[in-house]
This record gives C-alpha cells, structure tokens and sequence, in this order.
C-alpha cells in the first residue's frame, strides 16, 4: 500500500556523493509534488569520513521534522552499514553493495574507534559477527527487511564500457546508484530523475544521460523492488515549491531585503550563504538592476564585522554571517556598533561548542553568547526563525528593525536549518515591506546624536554638505569625545531605552508564534530549529490525548516578557517543557529571568544532531505521564 | 560644496610639544589644498592619542576600535568609491594589534590612505613599548628596557604589496602635507610612516634626534622610487627595502616606493560588475513604490529560478 | 574641634601632579595611624584635562566609603573652582592659586563644552559671574567657606631661587603645594610628610628638601589655618598598613599565589597591575627564590590569553589582566580553555562601556559579559571582590579554583578598585593555602582527559615520558578529535558538571558574605565595589532606626542560588534593593534567573564616578520610606 | 625517555594525494633522526586540514583556534624554555586570520619552528582562496575569480624579523625533513613556508606544477643565505627577498635566509632574569610546606616594602 511519508537514510564517505544524491533525489521528488525535508550529517573533514542524509518525504505536506526508524537505509559503503544497524524499522529495506559483504568492522579505518567499539560491543550482545553479511542478514531475520544489494563495482563496469569513461572517473557515478536504487523503490516514474539530472548537471547532456544508464541498470537489477515503497499521490497543491538550503533562503531573504555589502569569514555552516549571495551580487531582470552588493571575504571576522559596519555607515544595507568562533570575534565592534547606533545584521548560524567542538554539527548553545556578549550595555535586537519560512522573511526584517531602530540586529540560526533542504512554498513579496527608518538630509548644522529624539534622523558618510563624527568613546550630540557625567547619563539612556521602544512598537507576531491547541494542557517552548518537530510531536501527542501547545520565540532580545508572562500564566508552571538542542537549555533560564518563572521541565539534545520526531513525543509523554523533569535526547549516528 | 574651515574649534587634548600637532596641520594643509569635499572625505582612525586626530579635523570621523581602522575603513571604501578615506593610527594600533589588518591591505591595493603616527610608544596607555621600539631601549614609562625588536614599517608594507609608502617626519609639515597629497591622490593602498616625538613618553626618540638625523630622499638625484612597468617593481622594491634599513645617524624620509602597475581592488570589482564603481552599495535603490521591495514576485522567480520547481503531478 | 573624619577634593590638570599629592598625603597619613581611602578621577588624556582625587580620611577606622560634601578643596587650578562648585561642604576650606584669581570660565579651553555650559547655566542661576574670584565669593558667603589663596608663582619662585632650579622645572613642585597646604590644615606634623616624600622621592634627597621647604614656605603664608580641620587622635592600633592601589594589591595577591605567566595588552585600567607584577619578576629572599614570573605585553589580546592558556599547559599558573574591549577579544580563547579544561586566569577590570566608552572611569556593567560571553556551553567560574582586601585573597583563590577544578576563572574587578588608593592591613599569609588539584605524573597510557573521574589528573606538558593532545574540537579521553554522538555526551556533561562540584565544594565564604544585622527590615544586594559604600550607608541608616544587612556576592558563576534563595526569602522581596554600577542593575537579573526572585528595587549609577555615602543613604531611604522603585545616582564631577 | 614510535596509530583523514603526507612523512622523519624526546616536543597548531598534524604525530600535540596557534606556542615556549615547539598551520590560519601573530613572531625571535602548508586555499572549509592564491586565479570552488594579491610570504617573514626563513616542497619529504631539522637546530624564530598541492580544490597549484617548476637553492652553488655578522644582514636579507619574488616558471626551494647575529627573546629574558631557562615558570616552586604559598608573612613584608608603611603614633 502507498504510504503517506517515507524516511531514509542514504550515507557513505564524504566526498562521495550522497548530498548530490540527496539534492537530485528532493528535486525530483519536489517536481511530483511531494514534500521533502533532508538533513545533512557530516564530519569536519574533506574526504572519507562517513557522511548521511536523514530524510523524510511526505505526500501530504511539507514535511517539518526528521524521524526515526527509517523505512530505506541506502548504504554506499560498509561503514554505513555498521553506523546505522539501529536506525531501521520493521520492514524497511537496505541497499547495499555487495562489493563490502565481506567487509568486517575492523577494516574500516574511517570509522572512530569509540563508535566502532560500541557497535562491536552492540553486535557482540545481539551475537552477530561484525560483517556486513552477517549484519545484513541480521536486519533481515530480526526487522523483516528487505536487503537489496547492488554490485556497484558491476554497474559502473557496464556503464564505462557502454560510455567509454575513464574508469578513475567511476565513483562519480555512485551518488546515481543511490538515486536509482531509492527511485526503483519508491517508484518515482524516470521523467522526474531526467529532470531532475538535467538541472544538476546543467549543460552536461552526456552526464544526463550516463546518470539515465545508470538508473536503468540498477533498474534491472532489482527489478522485483519497483514501487515497493511507492508514496501516495502528493495531495499538496503546490504548482511552485522552492527546493533550498537555509543557507540559500537566508542568501535570498537578504538579497530581497536590499543587502549591498556583505562580509565573510568562512565558517562552517555561515560560508555557503555568502556564497550564494556572490553569484547574485548583480542581477538585471525587467530592465532593474538589483545590486551591486559587494561580497567581500576578509581576513578574518574582525575585520568582517568592522567592514560592515563602514559599510553601513554609508547607508548601504549591511550584513555579515559567521557561526560561534567567528562571532566570538566580532564582540567588541559589535560593542562599537551598540555605541553609534548602527543598523548592521550578524546572521548568527549556531553550531556544536564550545571551541571548534563539532563545527558540522547542529547546536543551539550560543543563546546567551548572542544576547549578552560585548562589553558594556547597549541596545541590540537577537531574532531566531523557527524554519525556513520565517528564516526568509526575518532576513528581511533583521534589516528593518536594524535601520528603524538604529541597533545592530543578531538573526540567530543554526547547523540545522542552514545545512536541511526543504521544499518551501514561494515567498509572497507583496506581504514585504521596507523599513528604511528616519533618514535626514544633513546640512550644515547635522547633529548624527541629536538628543531631542529617541532615534536621532541618521545621515550617511557621503551626504552633500554634512559632515559628522562617530566615536567608540561617549560622545556629545556632533560624535565628538565627552566624557561630562551628565552628557554621559543622556546619551546612555536614550540608547538603552530604545530596548523598551523596539518591544512596544514590533508587533506580536515578530515576538512570538503560538501553535497547537487553544487552551492547551501543556506548553512547549522553544525557538529555532525545535519549532518543526515540536509541532509535529504536538500532531502525534494529540493523537493520544495531549492536548498541547508550543510557544516559537522569535524575538529573544529585548525579551518580551509581558507576553510570555501572559501565555506562561495559562498553564501550570510544571505542565510547562522547554526544549533544545543544548545542554543547558538557556532559553528557560531566559524566561526565568525576564518574567520570574522557573521553568523545571526541560527536553536538551546536544550530540549536535537533530531532534527527531520519535524521540521528542517520547520525552514528552514520560515528562507529561511519568513525571520526569529531563529528557536528554541522544538518537542519531 | 559649502565652504568650510578644514579644523573644528574644539580643544586640543594632545601634550604641548606633541608630534601630532605637527601631523594635524600637515593634514588639514593637505586637504585644503587638495580642496576636498569634507562631506565626501572621511577620516578613519583606531584608539590612541593620534587616533584622536579626527575630532580635529572637520571632515567626517569615525574613530573606532583599537587596532580596526583599516577594517572599517574598507567597508566604506567599498561601499561608497566616492569617498576619499583617510586612515589614522598609531605604531600600536597599526602594527601591534592591527598588523594583521595592515598586511591585508596591502594585498588588496584598495584605494585608501594609511597614516601611521609613529612614536615608539603606547602614548594613550602611558608609555609601553610599541613594536616599533627597538630593543633595549628604555623609554621613560618602561620598567625594564624593550626586550622585542622593532618592526621595520617601510619593509613591511612593501612586503605585503602597498602600491605608494613613504615616510614624513611630524615636525615638517610643509614636507609631510605634499606626501599626504600625493598618497590621496595615488590609486591604490598608500601608507605613510610618520615619525612623531612623543614628548611625554619617549624621551629617546625625540624631536632634538630626529631633527638632527632626518633627511629628505627626493633631494638625492640618484633616488627614483617609482615603478611605472611591472618589470620594474621587483627591483624598485627591493631598492625600497634596502633603504628602509638605513636608520642611525641618518634618517631618510620621502617616498620610498610607488607602483603605478597595479589595479586597486575597486578597479577589480568593476571588473566583476560593470556598473560599479558608478552605482555602488551606498547609492543603488533597493525599494520601489517607497516601501516594498526591489525583487517583486515576478522578478524573484526569474532571478532564483535554480532554486525553483514547476510542479507537475502526474 | 578635631574632626573624626574627613573628605577632600584635590583637582587640577592632568599631568600636573594631583595623583603625587594623593599618594604622599596617603602615606603621610597612614604614617600616623589615619585610614584613608582615595578615588582617582581623570579622563582618557595624558596631559591638560581636568583630573581630581576624590579622598576620605579617617580617625576612627580604614574608610571604605567616598563622601560628599567634600570639606577641602584644593585647586591648582581655575578649572577645578568651577567644576566642583557644588562639592564644597558647609565651614569648607578652598586652597586655591592667587594667580588664577581673575580667570573666566570661557577662558578655560580644556573644560568640555557640555560642562562649561552646565556651569554656566547654574552661575547664572546663582547670579555669580564665571569668574574664580566671584565664585570663590559666593562660597565664602553661602557656605561660611574659609578660602585660602595661596600665590603658587610667588612660592615656586621663592624656592627657585633658593634652590637654583631651572624655571622650567616649576611646574614639578605644585604637587607640593597641594600637600603642604592640606598638612597645613589638618596640622599634620612636619615629620611624616618629610618621612613620605622620602620614599616618593626615593634616592633625590634635593627633591625632599625642596619639598619640604615648598611645606615650610605654603606654612609661612596661611598660618592663621594650622590645624582649622584637624582630625582626632587615631583610633585603629594597626602597627603596619599598606598603602596601595587596588591594581596593586591584586599583583600582590597574584605573586603570592604563585603567579608564573603573566600576559598583557595594555588597557586601562588593567595595565598597572602588570607593570607591577613585572617590578617582582624575580625576587630572592632570604635564600628563597620567588619568580620567575615572565611579563609578556604581547600583540593584542587575542595573544595575551592563547599564550596564558599555552603557558597553564606547562603548569605554570598563568594569568592575563584587561578590561572590556581586551575581553571580548578574549572569548573565543575563552571557550577553547573550557573545552580544555586549562585553569587559567583573567583579571577583568570593568570600565565604562559599551565600546572605548569611558576608558578611565568605573562602572559594572560588564557582568554578562563575563558570565555568558564565549560560544558553546562550559564551565567558567567568575569571582568578584568586594574591597582591596578580598581582592586580595581571591586574586590567590582564583588559582586555587583555577586548579582544583580545572576550569578558566575570570576574577572581576573594575576600575573603581583599580585606581583607588587605600589603607589596608597586611594579609595573613598563614590563612592562605595553595591547592594545585588533581596532578598526574603521567606515564605511557596517560590520558589526559579521564572519563572515569569528573576532575580528570592533570600532567603538563613536559611531564616526563608523557604525551598528551589537546584539541578545541570536541575528543576522546587522549585528546583526539572524536564526533561519536555518545563519547559526545559523556565529554560535555563531565565538562559542564564540574559546575556542580565547584558549588558544592566551595565554602560558603567564597560565595557570598552577609554584613549587618541579623534579622534585618530590609537586605541590600550588590556585589564589588559597592560593598564599602553599601555598609557604610547601613551603619548611617541604623542610626535612622533602618535596620538593614547587605549580601556581598563573590561567587557569581556559578550562581550559588540556594544560598542566595534562602537569605532572600528571610526578607519580603520589596524590601530587597539591588545596586549596582550600571545602567540594568544586573546582578538583579542574575538573581531572578537563578532563583525566580524578581527584584524590583534598584539603584543604579552609570556616570562612571563612584557611588558615595551621601547619595546612597538617600536613595535607599527614599526606597525605603517612600516606596520608589528605582533611583538613579549622579553625584560627582 | 620511553622509545615510541612517532607516529600515532590514527586513521589520517586528509584527501588521498594529500600533500600533506608528504609534510607529515618530513617531520615524523626530522623529529627521529633528531631523536626528540616525545614528552619534550610540542606540535602546536591552529585550525585547517593543515591543523590535524598533532594528532598524527606521537608528540605532545596542541590542536588550538584558528589563527593563534603562534600565540598559544609563545606561552608554551616562555613558560617552559626545556620544549621543543613547532606550529603547524595552513595559509588561511598563518596569513589570513593569523598575520598579525605572524609578523609578531618575527619581532620577538622567539626559538620556535612555524612550519605554513601552503595550498593556496582555505582547505577544511571547502576550498575559499587563501592569502597566498594569487590574484585572477579561479581554483575549482570559488564563484569568481580571486579578487585579491597574494601575499609573498617569505619576503613577509624576512621583513618581519625571521631569522630562519625557508620553503620547502611537501612531495619532496627528504629535502624537507633537512629544512625542518635545520630549522628546529636554529636558535630563533624559523618559518618554513611548504608548498601543498590540495588535491580537492586547488586545481591550478597542483603536484604536476610543482614538480615542473621547483628547483633547490642549496644546490645552486652561489646561493650563500648566512649572515654570520651583523653587517652581512641586510645585504643577505634583500638577496633573499629578492630571491623570495622568483615565482613562475621556476620556483626555489630550501633555504632563503639564516641570520645567526640576533638574540633570542629567551637569552633576552635570561638577561634580566638570570637564572632563567634553567628555573623557569613551569620549573619553579610556588609552595612551601605542601599546600602554604612560598612566600610567608615575613617575605611579604620584605618584597613588598615599599608599600608598606609602619604606623608611628606620635
Ligand atoms: C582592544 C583594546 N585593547 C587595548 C586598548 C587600550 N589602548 C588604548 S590606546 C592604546 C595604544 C595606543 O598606542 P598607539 O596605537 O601607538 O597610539 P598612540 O597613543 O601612541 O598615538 C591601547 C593599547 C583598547 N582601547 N582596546
Ligand atoms: C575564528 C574562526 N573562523 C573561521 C573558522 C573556520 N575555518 C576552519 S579551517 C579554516 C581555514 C582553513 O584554511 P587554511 O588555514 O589555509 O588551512 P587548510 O585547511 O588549507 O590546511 C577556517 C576559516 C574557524 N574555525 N574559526
Ligand atoms: S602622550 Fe605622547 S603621543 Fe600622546 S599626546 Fe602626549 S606627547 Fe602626544
Ligand atoms: S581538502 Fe585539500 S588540503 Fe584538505 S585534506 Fe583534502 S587535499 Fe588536503
Ligand atoms: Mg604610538
Ligand atoms: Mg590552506
């Protein structure tokens, strides 16, 4: 029977091909309409650790949350095969090579030892021998799967005969073995691959169709597996869907939004948007020339954040993305940027800490390294999306609270959302609107500091017939040096109190989103990257009864806390779980700081992959149920 | 352009005696002769007494962070070309902290001068060595004389690829004021190593040796600083190099070095996109109809259309 | 009637020698049993701009607390008459220079316009001319004033040409002139000031008889005024005290802690405390070798804290000293030592932000930042000392933490403490003990980080026939770099537990004190420098009938919230009033995070000059009697 | 000392084709032929494909942040002189990020070895142009071509203050094991600047360049780089930063600078502090009696003297 979603594994050394496999596979299935949701795992490496795509496909919706077990295991390599013993369910199917059946554990050197001790140790208990044979034999007779093996080696002979490739070249052709064996199972009919090859391999037409072999030939070979685990007819009524990274919807957020300069660093996973926004940076359509916007990598990200804040100095909309270590950095011009009032954007994509820690990896630990880092105090607005939607519109509105308020604007992201592909509806720009602030026109007498206003009319460097002075030092009304106490008490306060301005001017929905039950049971709160699981625990959690509620913070400083205080109140304090993807889980502890309520509760998840849907209805039903106060989650390879 | 003075009225907080003084009036001299636009200049600097420089001048200032000037210079340069960006630092925010950031501008050639007021000391935080103090000298703050050596600032730049370095000395300002408008008026990163007593603080390097020592490479006939064909630069270098070594009873000052050969980092983005430097991040419109943006719904789906797929259900 | 205490003003230009006068009349003072406390206030300017000592003498104890009004103000200048206009108590005594009698205040280019203008607003208001000599009128009349001009012109000639000191060399003996003329007024005995220029002027026995005689000629010319404001025969029984600065008695603290390596980028108000540790680098006493204790100024702060991890790698105790912006170039070093587990140590002097802000004058508000600045999750501990004496001791304590815990330590102080002069009784170096921690001799299979113990055994690097790895990223028990999702978890949690153990094995004394009554009518919170202040302000309002107690917080990360919770709750929570140095009154927020106990009571200052006596009293009684909520303090110049 | 082997048993994780092989198979070589005591050497490294050394090799091995792995080594090295510290970093980590604590070595001629892979690219972040790519250039991931010069790097350590400066070839291990022995030998801060074909993204730099174009200094028989005597420096240094500028058809490899005349920032320590190295911070006692600091009530008062007041109640 044709199932309403689907979930996958497909892994194999970095390097190898199983993101091309991923993007051709979303693609294609995005063009018939289905929903895809595609997590990517790798290590801090170029070349051959062992990298998989966690996937969920779905013909009902756009999917907004990974699960496990998963229903294919599609295994380039052994590796993959040990890694994922756990990650199956009853039924499901593993392709295979059958080039690494006899493949034993301890051959496999890419493989960390304390991984590969516990999976010998896992094996030894459940009596099996590390060898993928036996391992897939195992699956088999304990889970029912279906074990499918493919001999590559075989496969791409053929190929290279048929094509004449240069047989060095083979491997290229791998991530297509995936593609093809997942197609043949799913049923995916042979346009939507072609379609989807052509875009990947643009002007290539010969890689096309060597690809298109390569589905027929895996095709043939595993024949009787056609449609096995076909999906049901997509019921989304979509006629366009944008299949994307957030890296790439933040890029076009910003783009859309009227970034001009944007400065980088490169770090892992903040790179890739300044990468994206580089082969826009100048675009004619219609006859409009949008940009230029000049994308400069800089020496470091001192020099990142220093730049933009030139930059935006000269009334160009001005950005810089980095993740922890290049934030850390950028703390105390952030400082500078706080004391001047500039409106400048740090898009802030989170990863695993503390240091390097696990720079490919997911984490929403740098909460409080966002509010509260740089010396001194002064206005700064933190802003989180919960999932690409919201990522691309707050890209956006990171701008105009920026230029509004003259503050500088943190959009806190992370691994999570910047490295998953989604399919996503189309924005709708006509909803965008651009804030430009309160701009003046200089003139002779300019006073950038103005104190007869909260937000002093902003003149550019480059005005005609103004001239104007910033300093880090406490400044008079011109920007000249002062350091007079009563001067002092002025120019402090009217920037601090722009943090109470900026609370009463945004509306609710730049605060908050509420989701779920109306008068809920319990509540869920977090922000970012738990918004798209919690909403779909919370769908499986009413099934059963829960009726629940989850709270998406997406304003985090200043902290609105008359409204969370308001929807806190509505339940009981202990029927309250905050969740995320830290240790700590800091954003309770914000709550607590800001309204006085002690959230005890929590759900933290800090392997540095991602929450999955299983796992956290879970943790809510023992929390719920059995009273327990903490859930760590660990599920994930 | 409304005329204005070139100096503002406030007071000046720098020691009686101070170098700076002398570097202040070479500056403003310069600009006025220069006749810039003071809303279309800007003066950069970082933190320090010499970093205190654009509160002096009335053209626009944004002094920074410590050690940064460059950063933030460059990020106005390049988003609006317009500018003519003038930046000021002292030897420890340039070459300390901020060496760093000076190598870098090096390997971009962006047009934009760098001052560097060179007194041997850290003079804001009262006294301590700057990294162009040679070693064992005591100067009167320290506790025990400098045990590093000293940078060689003219090396330096033109190691790390400045198109035009030169030095002046803060107490001939007539001679320092043509430097500075030929640096602004060269394409390209220009620097200028400024010698500056520091009469509370260094009371080894002092305007009584510098004036006896100092002398004026662009009175030596055999002197010719200026690379004017790529086969010529290898050459000029290391004759530039080779002289900034000279430092002892006589002291060179003038320009050390001038390469015409190389394209500034803004002539490369033009190269990338044709209508800058014209329309730039500063003036390019990124609305329309007052408040929504540029990219309509239509203009989207063309722009990003790689990331964008038609659905067909079948 | 001699005085039991007693404050002064003593202004004048920077560079001028106002900070020489303190320190001599100090140590003067001690000399004969007076305790003294004295704040420095200047501007971030080497020469000309208006400096003052802002300075309390006491009979009866060592002061801990500045208070206005002022009963002497000694000007060597036009600008200090009008800038403290306001200080000068009822019955005070003015010093100042005849020769400035005339001057105007539009003639006076240093003062900041923004001063000028408020000064000349409230002369007008008076109905005073701008002028010294019309000033100095009206304070003879409104406040019974006794105004003692002194011709500096005349003295310094009579002792150039006595003494054939070049003319230009005048200026040197001004410093003198503040003295002599304060020793004149409060009847000081000729002999200490002879006593305490000796050692000013250590080795210049021309400079101690010129001094002297400058004594001998400003006697000569206001002999009418020996002993108006004499103070009591002392009453501490102190036979040796130390005269020192907080920066001083903080390298002090470090030395006998063990102090190894020690970085720097200069910063006020930071740098002096360096400059002292380096005058100790090596000492031999008594046979017994101390040092040697390397001094690096390095290239930036970056470079100040990765050489003091890499120097605690070896087991040297290591320490960096800075203040704001220098931190917040520190963190991302930070966080590599967290996820290490160096013990290394910061000494973070706060100044007035956000960014240069205001180099040169105190504030606190750079708590957050010590706490949560740096990405991913750690355990750090953060120490703050409440006067000179406790920093003192914490300095040594921060190593022992350091050690014991494996853990960076931020110990932080601020500019208030730094600059100020005090009296102080010697340490007792039998009360202190060093602890080291858990230290391995390493061998073969040495594993630096040991997951069978939360407190892994520390080798160095150097340990003999030892090797060792260490890596930001995240790793196994040898160093290595391990993204294994369980090894993950097992790291991070023993990392951040230690938390827990530091709570629980630190002894309450190290959290926090409690000063005061028992049970008191209302509790006032705060922590550094407002310590002094707060109990002074306490013993003031007792003799009022308010019966208060003050919590000093020294732990401050991590938050001894039980500790705090329960001193809390023995007082209704509005009657709790938190203080601070700052614009937010953090230490408020702080609290409501750990324990969900809002207080709403504040007072803050941010001026960047010190809370006095005077002003807190007040302002808590209007907490108190009138139910205010929040005041905010601006005293001083 | 325990013999072990000097490498470690890791599973290596760089590209096959690597250069860096090529660099680890020289050091493990240099580190054995000079026998180092494992417990007494310290590779220190910053972050990068370049930055995983440590691990790999059987020392004491210090994995830091990117850009500081010379700040980290100079703490090491100060506080415990008996260490043998060699740093490890890419191109991006020396001279991007890192450059400031780059020339800042050079000033302090501390007695450490950085050893730079050269590949042109940021590697372990997906192949971004690094500061040593040279401009115009399109290596396999960037968008466009690089819009930014190269630095030249050993005219840049040269100028800086290096008084060991050298390049070497990671496919030609031999040659450079002998300029890493060479160069931990030298007392003084050595850099040895290593060309390293990166397999995945530098598609320009690549072995085949390489091998083509490197030709060997030391085998050029008028190739003399010593400076013995003070005089001979300057001379040698601009023969070497002229040297440093041949770049093209043929690349010189091995040694381009030695200067033996210039003391080291330990022997300048060791100047005001005698005793050190031989007593030296991680060498030095803190305690008496077990757990009571070294200096008791009694030394605290003769130390500290000077602010010390005895109270005479007259
Ligand atoms: C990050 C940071 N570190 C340290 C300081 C303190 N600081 C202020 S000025 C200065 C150095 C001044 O020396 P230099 O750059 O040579 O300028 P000069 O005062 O000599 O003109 C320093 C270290 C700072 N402001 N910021
Ligand atoms: C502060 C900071 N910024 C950015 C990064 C991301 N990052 C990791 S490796 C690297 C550069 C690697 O290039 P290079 O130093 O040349 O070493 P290679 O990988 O080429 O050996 C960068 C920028 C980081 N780890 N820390
Ligand atoms: S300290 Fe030195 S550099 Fe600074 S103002 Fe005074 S003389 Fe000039
Ligand atoms: S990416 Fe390049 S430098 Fe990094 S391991 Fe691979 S080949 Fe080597
Ligand atoms: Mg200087
Ligand atoms: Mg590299």
């Amino acid at each position: 029977m044709p199932r309403e979603g689907l979930s996958m594994i497909l892994g194999g050394p970095q390097g190898a091909g199983v993101e091309t496999s991923m993007t051709v596979l979303a693609r294609a299935l995005a063009r018939r309409g289905y929903g895809v949701i595609a997590d990517r795992e790798y290590f801090s490496n170029i070349t051959g650790r062992h990298s998989y795509i966690h996937m969920y496909v779905s013909a009902k919706s756009l999917p907004r949350s990974l699960r496990y077990p998963v229903d294919i295991l599609a295994a380039m390599d052994a590796e993959t095969v040990f890694t994922h013993i756990d990650d199956l369910g009853e039924r499901g199917y593993v392709i295979y090579d059958t080039g690494v059946l006899q493949k034993k554990l301890d051959e496999i050197p890419s493989m960390e030892d304390v991984t590969k001790n516990r999976v010998r140790e896992e094996l030894r208990r459940l009596g099996v021998e590390p060898v993928v044979e036996d391992v897939l034999n195992f699956l088999r007779d304990s889970k029912g799967a279906g074990i499918i093996g493919i001999s590559f080696a075989d496969v791409l002979k053929t190929l290279m005969t048929k094509h004449k490739v240069d047989p060095r070249r083979a491997s290229r052709y791998v991530s297509g073995i995936i593609v093809s064996a997942v197609a043949v199972l799913l049923g995916l009919d042979e346009e939507s691959i072609r379609w989807s090859f052509s875009i990947q391999f643009a002007g290539r037409e010969d890689l096309v169709a060597q690809n298109m072999d390569v589905l027929k030939f895996v095709e043939e070979r595993m024949r009787s597996f056609r449609g096995v685990a076909s999906l049901e007819k997509p019921s989304n009524s979509y006629s366009k869907l944008m299949v994307a990274t957030g890296n790439d919807v933040v890029a076009m957020g910003k783009i859309v939004g009227g970034l001009r300069y944007q400065s980088y660093y490169p770090i892992t996973p903040a790179a890739d948007e300044s990468f994206t926004i580089e082969k826009y940076e100048f675009s004619e359509v219609d006859g409009v020339s949008v940009g230029p916007i000049i994308v400069m990598q800089t020496e470091d990200e001192i020099a990142a954040i220093c730049s933009a804040i030139g930059a935006a100095l000269t009334g160009a909309r001005s950005a810089t993305a980095t993740s922890g270590p290049g934030f850390d950095l950028m703390v105390e011009g952030l400082s500078w940027a706080g004391a001047n009032e500039v409106p400048v954007v740090i898009t802030y994509y989170q990863r695993g800490g503390p240091s390097t820690g696990q720079p490919t990896r997911g984490s929403q630990s740098d909460l409080f390294n966002a509010l509260f880092a740089g010396h001194g105090e002064f206005a700064r607005v933190v802003i989180a999306s919960g999932d690409h939607e919201e990522a691309f519109y707050d890209a956006i509105e990171a701008f105009n609270i920026a230029e509004r308020f003259q503050v500088p604007v943190i959009h806190l992201l992370d691994k999570f959302l910047a490295n998953t592909v989604k399919t996503v509806p189309l924005p709708d720009l006509n909803k965008v609107k651009i804030f430009r602030g309160d701009i003046s026109s200089g003139g002779l007498n300019y006073k950038r500091f103005d104190l007869s206003k909260l937000i002093s009319p902003r003149a550019f460097l480059g005005t005609p017939d103004t001239v104007m002075w910033y300093a880090g030092d406490e400044h008079d009304e011109l920007g000249h040096i002062v350091e007079d106490p009563e001067n002092r008490v002025s120019m402090y306060s009217k920037r601090i109190e722009k943090m109470d301005l900026i609370l009463r001017e945004l509306p609710p929905e730049r605060k908050f989103s509420l989701h779920g039950i109306d008068k809920p049971d319990f509540l869920v709160v977090g922000w970012g990257s738990v918004k798209g699981v919690a909403l779909d625990a919370l769908e499986t959690l009413e099934k059963d009864g829960l009726k629940g509620a989850y709270l998406n913070l997406k304003l985090l400083w200043p902290f609105p806390l008359d409204d969370v205080s308001k929807i806190l109140s509505s339940v009981s304090l202990d029927r309250v779980i905050a969740v995320e993807h830290s240790y700590g889980v800091q954003i309770a502890r914000l709550i607590s700081m800001g309204t006085g309520m002690r959230i005890r509760k929590t759900v933290a998840k800090f392997t540095g992959r991602p929450i999955t849907l299983d796992e956290l209805v879970d943790a809510l039903k023992r929390i719920l149920l059995n009273n327990v106060d903490r859930v760590v989650l660990k599920h994930g390879a | 352009m409304v005329p204005r003075s070139y100096k503002t009225d406030l007071w000046i907080d720098w020691c009686p005696g101070c170098g700076n003084f002398g570097i202040l009036t070479a500056v403003v001299k310069a600009f006025e002769e220069l006749g810039l636009d003071p809303s279309k200049t800007v003066i950069v600097s970082g933190i320090g007494c010499s970093s205190k420089i654009p509160h002096f001048v009335n053209v626009n200032g944004v002094h920074t962070i410590h050690g940064r000037a460059i950063a933030f210079a460059t990020g106005i340069k390049l988003a609006n070309p317009e500018l003519t960006v003038v930046v000021h630092g002292g030897d420890g925010d340039l070459l300390g902290i901020g060496a760093g950031h000076f190598v870098t501008l090096g390997r971009r050639n962006l047009d934009i001068v760098v001052i560097m007021h060179n007194n041997g000391v850290y003079g804001l935080t009262k006294g301590q060595a700057s990294p162009t103090l040679p070693m064992g000298v005591k100067t009167k703050a320290l506790v025990k004389p400098n045990i590093q050596q000293a940078l060689n600032p003219i090396a330096l730049a033109i190691s790390a690829g400045y198109t035009f370095v030169a030095r002046g000395y803060a107490f001939d300002s007539e001679h320092l004021k043509n430097l500075i408008k030929m640096a602004i008026e060269h394409k390209g990163a220009a620097f200028i190593d400024v010698l500056q007593p520091c009469v509370t603080f260094n009371d080894v390097f002092t305007a009584e040796y510098y004036r006896k020592r100092v002398y004026k490479l662009d009175e030596q006939p055999e002197w010719n600083p200026v690379a004017e064909k790529p086969e010529e630069r290898v050459e000029k270098m290391i004759k530039a190099i080779e002289k900034s070594f000279e430092w002892g009873e006589r002291i060179p000052i003038g320009i050390f070095y001038i390469d015409k050969t190389q394209s500034t980092l803004e002539e490369r983005y033009s190269q990338r996109i044709p209508l800058y430097p014209s329309i730039h991040p500063a003036k390019s419109n990124i609305t329309r109809d007052v408040d929504k943006p540029l990219i309509d719904n239509n203009m989207f789906e063309k722009i990003f259309k790689e990331y964008i797929v038609d659905v067909e259900h079948i």
